[in-house]
């Protein structure tokens, strides 16, 4: 039986009228066999014009319908609403662009009617072909997972507890904080970083919706936004953290002493230990590969030492999974290697240090108690920092790391407070202190007497070596003059770089990186914690360099993209004009699945076809027009529906 | 009053050769025309095509002999890339031909050709067909023939993956090696062969030599023509059909050229006439002189009896005792009796299952390596092999890359397309007297077609031998006034 | 009660097909004593006139194989349709137009110029060409038209169904002959052939990476062919993915890579536009130059992705001013 | 055109009242990577003189990589077309974002002066008999994201 197809025409007032002869096209539509009723309108889009739309619709009960007006980029969802309430289906219907692409741009009146009567029967071939399509719905999980405890994660984990989700956080370390837990105080209103912490963290480990699991590392990702399952390896650390309350007297009776990473093993530790006095959650852990018992012997001291029963040898590795909805990376970053570059001497000569190093010798909680001593324990005369150190180097790492000018003078703060004596040499090439406060500190800093810049220019070329005890900085300024300078410690403010875990991670999760190896955001502007895959979000440094502030602020971000996208209660509605793949057609040629920048098709080795997931499906169209067999088809887009346009075009 | 004859193998609209003879005032044959309705191009769309795709394109100029073309463009391309095929390539591709010959003989002598001895030039038309052959020699043979070409079949199946156009064929080589079970099989099909084909000669014997009147038939001048012979020869002048020289004898038996393939243009020439769409391959250095014989008509012959008669023999014992045999018969060499290819084409048909045999029972031919990858830059490349319908030409030339530039194909049953017209007008100009058209000049001429075993899907479209023939005797205005018709 | 008619009829076919019926060997019987023959060329000694004679749809099926070249292939097909209640395109020329459709990037004047004037072996100094009527002393010798453009059936006369391959493969061609005698038929216009492509029974699927991508494209001569890799993933352009499956996999058993001939899928249009869709997809290159370097070593794309398409591709033949 | 550069690149020409001649007919798709090198055919076939594709820029396609798809296609389809009696010409590709209006409407100028150059396309037809084949008047397709 034939269809009814309306075709509605709207003026826009007298946008489209005036250089259209809109009763000519009227005429014109009308006559055209295929076509049941052609109406005309001054302005649809008005709710005048809505309603009048609706009440027609309801009257006349078209199978389809046509509405030439503006661009559907303006209106299409507004016409498919009211064509909804009205009971047509929305997808049964096509919209033709006669203002911005047929009445503004072209200069003769008559050309542009005759353009749009090819528009209008374009159209119409078209709509006879439409399907109904029904919007899908599939319930979600609202629980989160974020990995890293940073300041970024933590954040991020709040957030999300405070709006009442469920939240797996994932450290891999024992205790959490991230980098920061290193610092003493943080620019530039040089605040106390443990102060600033600590109410965090605290909450962290008491918020009954956040579930912390340290020492902890994600394994497996399987399944797609609102439905992730995720798999988790818990490594034992053989201390009941309900039974422990934190008293040390385990560790104090422990007979290994080893080098302790977290202060980049210029302090030593035992077997069984806490990181750095006031770490959090203030549990100890045995590290396996040092201990006696682990090696064989039969040592139970730190057990004895207990008078809570906490210790437990026989605690397991656990393999844990949860079931999510959004998972939230923000897994931090990790300094270049200087050693890389030889002329800076580290590695080989005793004093030269990294910035995290150089964090902890300030700590109160570090290897020095906070005093600035050199390995021989004797303050040093002077102290030069160097920046960019294989950073803003087309050799190394082109970028810059946006962090290091204002933590170097964090430095120099610090330095000035607590051994006033020191000089300090600060060796830089340009600059970086954009946004409020830091130019502020930046001049503060610069009044001090002791400290003297020095201007060079990229790439550095300080040359460090040492000379008897003391060590000798030569560097060439802007101006081109020599400089050797004498100092007892060198400081280095190396690359920021994307932490090891972000190359495990990019592949479990499957979300792109960018050239440097940072997560790929969705888009630089408008979608800064998104990734290329629907319900997974990126945060902090794992994004790229960056100051705590704005890893705080990405945090947020990424939880409210969960909180937006996952809604209790509320159903994942699925994109409606995705791609389909016939399954009696399909014969697994595999050539589609490799093209899907979203993973959307797998293979069903069973049924030997491929399936497009279409909750994943953004309905590109990519794949369809690849499939050899055509067994792929896009709805909304199929290729005979463009082929009647094709062909209608050229009538 | 002048007549015009049309002999159309199935009326003109069916286009696959036409004969068109004109009598003179007095009713005698004045002139008669071989037309070949249908043309393809192969020659000018190869142009642009890479060179490797060639033996799978070829082929397509006929489902009925594909090997050939697939084996001569292969061996072109070997020319062409400038690379030699591995040894045990050679002989796998001589072994896959081998059974293609076998195969395509024996398809002609009981399908096609054999009917006109076996059941008899005089028999009544109805019979002289397959199933008259059938109920001459019984149906036990006939299931063996069926069963003969089916082995041979799946031989050219292993290899070519399909018999009707393989496509294993590749410069430096061929695209599958040989597995021992298979060679085993092989051989107990090359055995088959070799008894089969002896059996056939005796057949020959029984219903042929030992007839007077077909005898007769077979010397007699009415299919006698004394022309030039072409054909390909291995070092000792022995008939081959895969590789070596190509020999030219003159109507004497005197060897008049000896060349190499990639010599082919000083010897061969073609004619064209406008009333035919075939063209008439000419021995060059002798010169076109028309639709003649003789020693000053560079018109020549190809295929079996061709072959045999420049050559000094077969390379296999049995095949050469049955060589010396025939020319005896026939009276030495070169035998000019057209009806004697049917017998020349048993004896190569033996020859072919003996090769066969040779070629399986080395143990060396199951050697996986089986490719030479061309390294040189191809230009120019000539193939030639003995197709069963006579000598088969591949010349091509390409660009740097090996994409085809020129191509240029002279295919077997076009040698032999001047031939076939002089036979046909020679058998009419016997048996029309007066404007009498009898009706045995219908079989006559059609035996005197039949001979050269012409596929024409190769020069036009027709399948080779049996042509249902019709005449219609027109007068001058070109009125039917007599139909000879045979159903 | 009489015996189906069935006419057999070949136009610009190699005879490869009349072969593929031959093939059929003691099936060949089995349909010989269902049916009454009425043309046969190759085997049988009938007439046009005789065609001419019966009535309009007396002939049940006419299997014809071949395209169309020629005004004489073009009336005996339009005859034989008026002729009969089914028309069957079969063989790759009929269906698709087959290799000799390769000639559609050329004309006739092209193919003559060649073929009887510049050939090295052509001796032909007065330039003489075929021509459809020529006058000789005794009288007027006529040739048919040779047309520019080489078509498959179905652009000359109506089709009902299609037996696809190069040639068709015996079991093909048995389940059809048993389904028209049977009368059980598919829809109108059907491919008488599964309607998936090649790669559903392809041996070597099981070798192929999910991630299939293309690097560096090789030709079949430049590279030793490994016997169970998919072609595809060695880099060799293998049309199976763009080709109906059916044929038995008969090209890639022997260790050489399909070109087509069963044609595309229904849901196809174009068969060379599909396979070259797919092919540049899964070029590992987003730079255009990388990319360029990448298609430009395919020497022949429409040659290869339309080996034996051409003439039933959407623009079926090399646009040219010089041709009717 | 794509739905999201190109499509809007144009809709921005036309806000601005930017001019540009009339013969071209949009089909929008949602990206490049969908566009079908038989959408091209069918074009040619049905009788353009001109096929245009358009979509984002390398790197902003909104589904990240469709119009990297497009560009392989379109590199391997213009030398097929090219072998098929096609001028170079007659097919382009290029690449309109949102904001690019007046690069949209030179482009359209461009092409519409390169084909009109070329003039129409000759239309195959076949023997009368046959009856014929391909219809149309010069007209230009454009395709791709927009």
């Amino acid at each position: 039986m034939k269809l009814r197809i309306g075709v509605y025409i709207c003026s826009c007032g007298t946008n489209i009228s005036e250089n259209l002869d809109i009763d000519e096209l009227a005429r014109v539509s009308s006559s055209l066999d295929t076509v049941t009723y052609v109406k005309v309108h001054n302005l649809l889009c008005s709710e005048e014009g809505k309603n009048y739309l609706a009440e027609d619709i309801l009257k006349e009960k078209p199978d389809r319908a046509v509405i030439a007006a503006c661009t559907p980029k303006e209106h299409e969802k507004t016409f498919r609403n009211v064509l909804q309430k009205a009971g047509l289906n929305p997808y049964l219907f096509q919209m033709v662009n006669i203002r911005e692409q047929i009445a503004w741009v072209t200069s003769d009146k008559t050309a542009a009617t005759d353009k749009a009567k090819s528009a209008i029967r374009m159209a119409v071939r078209r709509v006879a072909l439409h399907e109904p399509l029904e919007k899908k719905e599939i319930d979600c999980n609202t629980d989160a997972l974020v990995i890293g405890a940073g300041p970024a994660g933590m954040e991020a984990a709040l957030l999300l507890a405070k709006a009442g989700r469920k939240v797996s956080l994932v450290e891999k370390n024992a205790f959490i904080g991230g980098r920061v837990a290193r610092y003493e105080e943080v620019f530039p209103k040089m605040e106390c970083a443990s102060c600033m912490l600590e109410p965090i963290m605290d909450e962290i480990l008491h918020d009954e919706n956040i579930e912390l699991l340290s020492c902890s590392e994600v394994q497996e990702v399987l399944g797609f936004v609102g439905n992730f399952v995720v798999q988790i390896k818990k490594n034992a650390g053989f201390v009941d953290k309900d039974k422990c309350l934190g008293c040390g007297a385990c560790y104090d009776v422990c007979p290994v002493k080893i080098k302790n990473e977290f202060d980049y093993n210029l302090s030593e530790r035992h077997a069984i230990y806490v990181p750095y006095v006031g770490a959090l959650p203030n549990v100890p852990v045995i590290d396996k590969k040092n201990c006696l018992r682990f090696k064989g012997e039969n040592c139970t001291l730190c057990k004895e030492s207990c008078m809570f029963d906490a210790i437990n040898y026989d605690d397991k590795d656990e393999l844990l999974e949860r079931n999510v909805g959004g998972i939230i990376a923000a897994t931090g970053f990790e300094l270049f290697d200087p050693s890389v570059l030889p002329q800076y001497g580290y590695g080989r000569i005793p004093e030269v240090y990294t910035s995290l190093e150089f964090e902890r010798l300030l700590s109160q909680t570090g290897p020095t108690g906070g005093k600035l001593l050199m390995k021989n324990s004797k303050e040093p005369e002077s102290v030069a920092i160097i920046h960019c150190v294989g950073s803003r180097d087309k050799n190394f790492k082109e970028y810059c790391s946006s962090v290091c000018c204002m933590y170097a003078l964090k430095f120099a703060r610090l330095i000035e407070k607590h051994s006033p004596s020191v000089k300090v040499y600060d060796i830089y090439a340009d600059w970086c202190v954009p946004g409020k406060d830091n130019q502020a500190f930046l001049n503060s800093v610069r009044e001090w007497e002791n400290i003297k810049f020095l201007h060079t220019s990229l790439p550095m070329n300080a040359e460090i070596q040492q000379k008897g005890d003391a060590i000798t900085v030569s560097c060439t300024d802007i101006n081109g003059k020599k400089n050797e300078l004498s100092c007892g410690m060198v400081v280095l403010c190396p690359a920021m770089l994307p932490s090891k875990d972000n190359m495990r991670l990019s592949e479990l999760l499957q979300i792109t990186k960018d050239q440097d190896g940072f997560f790929a955001e969705g888009h630089t502007k408008l979608a800064p914690v998104s990734t290329n895959i629907d319900g997974i979000y990126i945060a902090g440094c794992s994004q790229g360099p960056k100051d705590i502030q704005n890893s705080v602020a990405q945090g947020a971000a990424a939880a409210g993209q969960v909180l937006a996208s996952l809604v209790p209660g509320r159903k994942l509605e699925l994109d409606v004009m995705t791609a389909e793949i016939d399954g009696k057609a399909c014969a697994e040629c595999m050539i589609c699945l490799n093209l899907c920048p979203y993973k959307a098709i797998v293979l069903d080795r069973e049924k030997k076809v491929a399936v497009v997931n279409t909750v994943l499906c953004k309905g590109c169209g990519t794949c369809v027009a690849a499939c050899p067999s055509e067994s792929a088809n896009s709805r909304h887009f199929t290729t005979q529906q463009i082929f009647a346009e094709i062909e209608e075009a050229l009538k | 009053m002048t007549k015009r004859i049309t002999i159309d193998p199935i009326t003109r609209l069916e286009g696959h050769g036409k004969i068109e003879i004109f009598l003179d005032d007095h009713g005698d044959v004045e002139k008669a025309y071989l037309q070949v309705p249908e043309l393809r191009g192969f020659e000018v769309f190869s142009v642009g095509r890479p060179a490797e795709e060639m033996p799978r394109i070829t082929p397509k100029i006929c489902g009925v002999c594909p090997t050939t073309h697939h084996i001569c463009s292969t061996k072109a391309l070997d020319d062409l890339f400038n690379v030699e095929p591995t040894p045990v390539a050679k002989k796998l591709r001589e072994l896959m031909y081998s059974a293609f010959m076998l195969e395509d003989h024996m398809l002609h002598f009981f399908f096609l050709g054999g009917p006109d001895f076996v059941v008899g030039p005089s028999a009544p038309p109805a019979e002289r067909n397959i199933l008259g052959v059938i109920a001459k020699v019984g149906l036990e043979i006939a299931g063996k023939v069926i069963n003969m070409r089916k082995e041979c079949r799946d031989i050219i199946t292993y290899f070519g993956g399909r018999v009707i156009h393989p496509v294993c064929g590749l410069p430096g080589g061929i695209s599958k090696p040989l597995t021992e079970d298979m060679r085993q099989k092989i051989v107990e099909v090359a055995k088959h062969g070799v008894e089969f084909a002896k059996f056939t000669l005796n057949i020959f014997d029984d219903v042929v030599l030992k007839n007077k009147d077909y005898v007769d038939l077979i010397l007699g001048d009415v299919y006698k023509h004394a022309t030039y012979y072409m054909g390909m020869v291995d070092k000792n002048n022995k008939v081959n059909f895969y590789d070596g020289d190509v020999r030219v004898v003159t109507p004497e038996g005197k060897e008049f050229a000896r060349f190499k393939p990639k010599d082919y243009l000083d010897h061969i020439a073609e004619h064209v006439e406008p009333w035919s769409y075939t063209k008439y391959p000419y021995l060059k250095k002798v010169g076109w002189k028309g639709f003649v014989d003789g020693i000053d008509s560079g018109v020549y012959r190809v295929a079996p009896l061709a072959r045999l008669n420049v050559s000094d023999g077969m390379a296999t014992p049995l095949a050469q005792g049955e060589y010396e045999r025939m020319f005896e018969t026939l009276g030495g060499k070169p035998a000019h009796n057209t009806l004697a290819f049917h017998w020349a084409r048993l004896v190569e048909a033996l020859y072919a299952a003996e090769r066969m045999l040779e070629l399986a029972q080395d143990r060396d031919i199951i050697d996986p390596n089986i490719r030479n990858i061309p390294t040189s830059i191809p230009d120019e490349g000539i193939g030639i092999v003995e197709a069963p319908r006579g000598t088969l030409i591949h010349h091509y030339k390409t660009d740097q890359k090996g994409i085809i530039t020129e191509a240029n194909l002279i295919v077997a049953t076009v040698n032999n397309a001047a031939a076939i017209c002089m036979s046909i007008e020679k058998a009419a100009r016997g048996l029309i007297k007066r404007g009498k058209v009898s009706e045995g000049l219908l079989n006559m001429v059609e035996m005197a077609f039949r001979a050269y075993d012409p596929c024409f899907a190769c020069a036009t479209h027709t399948l080779p031998g049996k042509l249902p023939l019709s005449i219609n005797v027109r007068d001058k205005e070109g009125n039917i006034i007599q139909v000879l018709h045979r159903s | 009660m009489a015996k189906p008619k069935v006419a057999f009829y070949w136009c610009a076919s190699c005879g490869g097909c009349e072969e593929a019926v031959v093939d059929l060997a003691e099936n060949i019987l089995k349909v010989v004593a269902a049916v009454e023959i009425v043309l046969w060329p190759v085997a049988m000694d009938f007439k046009i006139k005789d065609v001419e004679a019966l009535q309009d749809g007396e002939i049940a099926v006419s299997f014809i194989n071949g395209g169309i070249r020629t005004s004489e292939q073009e009336h005996v097909a339009k005859l034989l349709r008026k002729k009969s209640g089914l028309v069957v395109a079969f063989g790759a020329c009929a269906h698709l137009g087959g290799v000799p459709g390769l000639a559609n990037f050329y004309n006739r004047d092209k193919i003559f110029e060649y073929v009887y004037h510049k050939s090295p072996s052509v001796v032909n100094p007065e330039k003489i060409t075929p021509k459809e009527s020529t006058m000789v002393e005794q009288g007027e010798l006529t040739l048919p038209k040779f047309y520019d453009t080489v078509y498959p059936l179905d652009k000359v006369i109506d089709v009902d169904y299609y037996l696809p391959g190069c040639a068709p493969p015996p079991d093909l061609i048995m389940t059809a002959v048993e389904a028209i005698l049977a009368g059980n038929l598919p829809a109108k216009g059907t491919v008488l052939a599964p309607d998936k492509s090649l790669c559903d029974t392809c041996q070597r699927k099981i070798t192929k990476p999910e991630k299939s991508v293309i690097k560096e494209l090789k030709r079949v001569h430049e590279v030793l062919l490994d016997p169970e890799r998919c072609f595809l993933d060695q880099g060799i352009i293998c049309l199976g993915p763009a080709t109906r499956d059916g044929c038995g996999e008969r090209c890639i058993n022997a260790n050489m890579p399909c070109r087509g001939c069963f044609g595309p899928t229904s849901r196809v249009e174009d068969q060379g536009a599909k396979f070259l869709s797919a092919l540049a997809s899964i070029m590992d290159a987003n730079d255009e130059a990388a990319i360029i370097k990448l298609t430009d070593s395919i020497v022949d794309p429409a040659g290869m992705f339309y080996f034996y398409s051409l003439p039933a591709s959407m623009l079926g033949r090399r646009i040219d001013p010089d041709i009717e | 055109m794509c739905n999201w550069c190109s499509y809007a690149g144009a809709d921005a020409a036309g806000s601005a009242r930017k001019t540009y001649p009339p013969n071209i007919s949009v089909i929008r798709v949602m990206c490049t990577g969908r566009i079908d090198p038989q959408f091209v055919l069918k074009a040619f076939q049905s009788g353009a003189d001109g096929v245009l594709i358009l979509g984002c820029h390398p790197g902003d396609c909104h589904y990240k990589e469709g119009n990297y798809k497009a560009l392989r296609r379109f590199h391997l389809l213009r030398r097929m077309l090219g072998q098929l009696g096609i001028d170079e010409g007659r097919f382009r590709l290029d690449w309109v974002s949102a904001s690019e209006a007046d690069k949209f409407v030179a482009t359209v100028h461009d092409m519409v002066k390169t084909v009109k150059a070329l003039g129409p396309l000759h239309k195959i037809t076949a023997p009368s008999s046959l009856g014929t084949k391909g219809k149309g008047s010069g007209a230009f397709q454009e395709m791709g994201n927009g």
